[in-house]
């Protein structure tokens, strides 16, 4: 394993030292491990926090600034955030409005944000929470975990952003969080693992001739393994199972998502062919990002998320919007 | 029971996370996201540094103050379940500067059902439940079935609830997880043994080791 | 070799699709493989047009947009475009005010723009060149094929484009970029080779604990081979060779560039110590750039480039820029 | 000869670069950047498509035609140099339906001059030149002595061509990279076949064999 770090240990602390020094927009609190706006709290708006763990780049430091986050709570990699974290990251922006949690769906985040949530509302802090779970791979019940939280994320994130700048109340910030989420698919094809600083290992083994369908944010293996087939092939696979699971129709917004060690060459062969399948049945890709936006440090593969937008998701989705990673309006 | 062999405790359980590290790492890179063994040792190298600093006066306030020290530093899933398990338990203790047999296993039920309350994993979910129910039963049943345990079959007693820890632990290979991060495998993380479920086993011999000490 | 291609042959064209069907800003022409504004060419505005080998992207089509590129002419991969697409393209931005070749000094792009600049003025057009050569790895000599051009290119890009769209002559244009250039260095670093999709084959083997000193944006070896270090000393070589071509001193602008296979997170670990190296000989990194810009496909590794600021080129490069990869002030 | 022999050469030098493709590319692995032969096989088979498709009536005008094509299908630093060679030597050869063995040697001589006039390569740079330089002037000696030259002199003074063609690109085994992406490595290019020097000597081959068919 070879990785531009000075630790195994310090990376996550470098890192953020990075942020700060790259992104004067943005305020760093190394010690609690917050990245914040620079700009600090806006009386009468919702503050908007998240966090998981590190590795998936630029998610969620990436995504800090005018009209997405107010402040991300980065974990060790792969871990999600602490309470702490997340208690002071909400009391530091909160405009008096309230707070809004944006947890993606894992054990470790939906329990330390739920711990820093309870902590909030007994210190009289009002906090709504949205739990995102858009990844088809994992069959959802009750009996279970239920699915992942993986590139629906960025569409919450952005979408929420922007309403909670129009001052709107937390309650309906919340609820189009919710519905961005609801509406919201994802699948994820790894051609590798990836490899954690700390385990110097690639997180499962793929042959010359194999991919991992279903691939988790985490290295997760994910849902069954099957033959490497070209890019087309691959895309049908992914947008089937997105489709089985919520037919796609009508306008949609898309994300190819790199997972941290595919060329960008290769994302756009690969939005091609996106655009392709859901034209085939009827759907059209009005919106798009293509690259890394939550990404498995190293892995290479693809991830499809797809939302079908409503004029109001449309609206909030072209609003401006300013942090490292989305900018657009502004 | 006074606060020394709860704080041997927790230098015991440091000890045997730094030592199996690696261990529970690779049982976690198979089927969950391979930090388990970086998160604990975080986790209880940090209890430990606490429990140095702050000095509690109580096993109470000491298994409140570790758990505490989890919740805050370790993250993942198993940092607020381990948290809450000792949170619980030291609550439990109340301000007793020394504690009974008695004592200990209706902490730890207390410790068991918090994370049961919190995760809400059953037995054979494939979770650290399926390590900590057995011992906690074990000892339970060797306490409530006398006024007070001696020295000696209090001993006698941790060794057979680690040994069926690590019973539970390894009963946890055949199963197909229904919680946290292995869960996403389906059937195919039958077959693996649970990575939280080891480390709740060296937990329990920890404890063992450190009254026996 | 696993990649997410439909064939090794049909790559670029492929994802030209991909670029015209994320991008309604751009227009793409398949057949020749120019990438376009969709606004078309503006009346007494210099038109800008750069292209080289595919497999770098952003680089040129990710910078075809307001305040920078006009047209992009993509080559195979690894491989300069054919003077065709480079004359096709000038005729096609060129606003009456000229056209502004940029070209990164390598062989293959230098004849083949050389060629195309004389067929140009040959029909009437005017056109000038800028040569971008800014990689200190190579020794630079009146004998040899002279520095690679890096880094360079996005700032020469940016800047040069800014001016133009204030309706500068092609001379002052073209002056402004020579100028970024020659105030512009770049060292890379590869802890891994890249494998293109007609190979299939790593360009070059290293061993787990060697890194690549000096290493080009093909997947050439470098200058020297080295031991693997901690991130904190690899950058300090990088900036040292830096310093040692051209002192580092003052406001600089700087981009610490991943080679498309490295995690974003390491990208920031990594300018955290540059941002300390330079801070160290007393130069600020007062603008920055941290991610992909300038890819070698699937490379594992990071460049730094460091352009000494003047009030001018600050003023450019803080201006209005809204491509599919820079997009800020609009 | 008449415009036959020169058909065939570009069959032969498409067929031979298709054949060889792999070991070109992985020549420019070591020194370069891995796509010289496909960058040759892209080139040759354009040039023969549009050979077959537009038919030129004359030696020069076919020749022409191969320069054009390789100018505009190849890219990187062999399709104008080759490119150039190739439309110098045509634009040599005039509009003549039939040529002579001189007019050939005086065509190669063109298109060499083109090449070095375009990339600046002096022979020991270790490029294409220093296949190129030895076969032209081995040609142009023999037709040079001879008022012209039977079908059998000239297939041998094309045997030698491309014998003196093989050794100047094995002799660029040793010597550093002046010109082009090899010269980035500076002492490390030594100990490297130069893959255009080599595929220079292919098209010698070809040329050859083209002839003696
Ligand atoms: N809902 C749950 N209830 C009880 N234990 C759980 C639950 N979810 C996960 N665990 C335990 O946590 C362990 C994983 O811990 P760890 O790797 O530190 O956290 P993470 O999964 O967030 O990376 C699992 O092996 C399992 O024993
Ligand atoms: N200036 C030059 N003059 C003559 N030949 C050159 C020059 N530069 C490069 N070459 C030849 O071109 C070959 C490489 O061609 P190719 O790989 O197709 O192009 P590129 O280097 O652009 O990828 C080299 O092996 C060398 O023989
Ligand atoms: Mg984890
Ligand atoms: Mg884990
Ligand atoms: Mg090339
Ligand atoms: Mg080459």
């Amino acid at each position: 394993m070879k990785k531009l770090i000075n630790s195994a240990e310090s990376v996550v602390t470098d890192a953020l030292r990075g942020v700060a020094a790259a992104h004067p927009d943005l305020r760093v609190d190394p010690g609690n491990r917050i990245v914040f706006r620079a700009s600090g709290p806006r009386p009468g708006k919702v503050g908007l926090v998240s966090g998981g763990g590190s590795g998936h780049e630029p998610l969620h430091a990436g995504f800090v600034g005018y009209g997405m986050l107010d402040a991300a709570c980065p974990g060790e990699i792969f871990t999600s955030p602490v309470p702490d974290q997340v208690i002071e990251a909400g009391a530091a922006v909160d405009g008096g409005a309230g707070v809004l949690h944006i947890v993606k769906n894992y054990t470790g985040d939906v329990l330390n944000f739920h711990m820093a949530a309870e902590l909030c509302a007994e210190e009289g802090m009002q906090v709504a929470s949205v739990l995102v779970d858009d990844d088809v791979a994992v069959r959802d019940s009750l009996h279970t975990a239920g699915r992942r939280g993986t590139g629906a994320t960025v569409f919450v994130e952005k979408i929420a952003g922007a309403l909670a700048e129009t001052g709107a109340p937390l309650a309906e910030v919340a609820r189009v969080a919710r519905e961005v989420n609801a509406r919201s698919r994802s699948f994820g094809v790894a051609l590798s693992a990836c490899t954690t600083p700390v385990s110097g290992k690639p997180t499962f083994e793929l042959s010359e001739t194999e991919v991992e369908l279903g691939v988790g944010i985490h290295g997760e293996p994910g849902r069954s393994r099957g033959p490497m087939r070209e890019a087309r092939e691959l895309v049908r696979l992914a947008v089937d199972a997105l489709h089985e699971d919520l037919p796609v129709s009508g306008d949609v917004l898309v994300m190819v998502n790199g997972m941290g060690g595919t060329p960008l060459i290769e994302l756009y062969v690969t939005f091609a062919e996106v655009a392709d399948a859901l034209a085939d049945r009827g759907a059209r890709a009005v919106r798009s990002l293509v690259g890394d936006y939550v990404t498995s440090l190293d892995m290479q593969g693809f991830s499809v998320t797809v939302c079908h937008l409503t004029e109001e998701l449309t609206r909030l989705w072209d609003a401006p919007v300013q942090t490292p990673a989305l900018r657009w309006g502004r | 029971m006074d606060i020394e062999p709860f704080r041997l405790w927790i230098e015991e359980i440091a000890g045997s996370v730094r030592a199996e590290k690696d261990m529970l790492t690779r049982l976690d890179a198979a089927i969950g996201d391979a930090d388990h063994g970086a998160n604990l040792e975080r986790g209880f190298d940090a209890a430990l540094q606490a429990v140095r600093d702050r000095a509690p006066a109580t096993p109470g306030a000491l298994l409140t103050l570790v758990g505490t020290t989890l919740i805050r530093k370790v993250g993942g899933a198993s940092g607020p379940l381990y948290g809450t398990a000792f949170r619980e338990a030291g609550r439990a203790l109340g301000e007793a500067p020394a504690v009974s047999a008695a004592d200990l296993a209706g902490a730890l039920e207390a410790g068991l059902a918090g994370v049961v309350k919190l995760g809400s994993a059953a037995e054979g979910d494939k979770t650290m439940v399926d390590a900590l129910t057995p011992a906690v039963e074990t000892l339970a049943r060797a306490a409530r079935d006398r006024d007070d345990l001696t020295g000696r079959e209090l001993a006698e007693a941790l060794r057979a609830a680690a040994e069926a820890a690590g019973k539970g632990a390894e009963a946890t290979i055949p199963m197909q997880a229904r919680k946290g991060r292995a869960s996403y495998l389906g059937p195919r993380s039958i077959g693996h043994r649970d990575p939280g479920a080891t480390s709740a086993a060296l937990i329990v011999s920890a404890l063992h080791r450190a009254v026996t000490r």
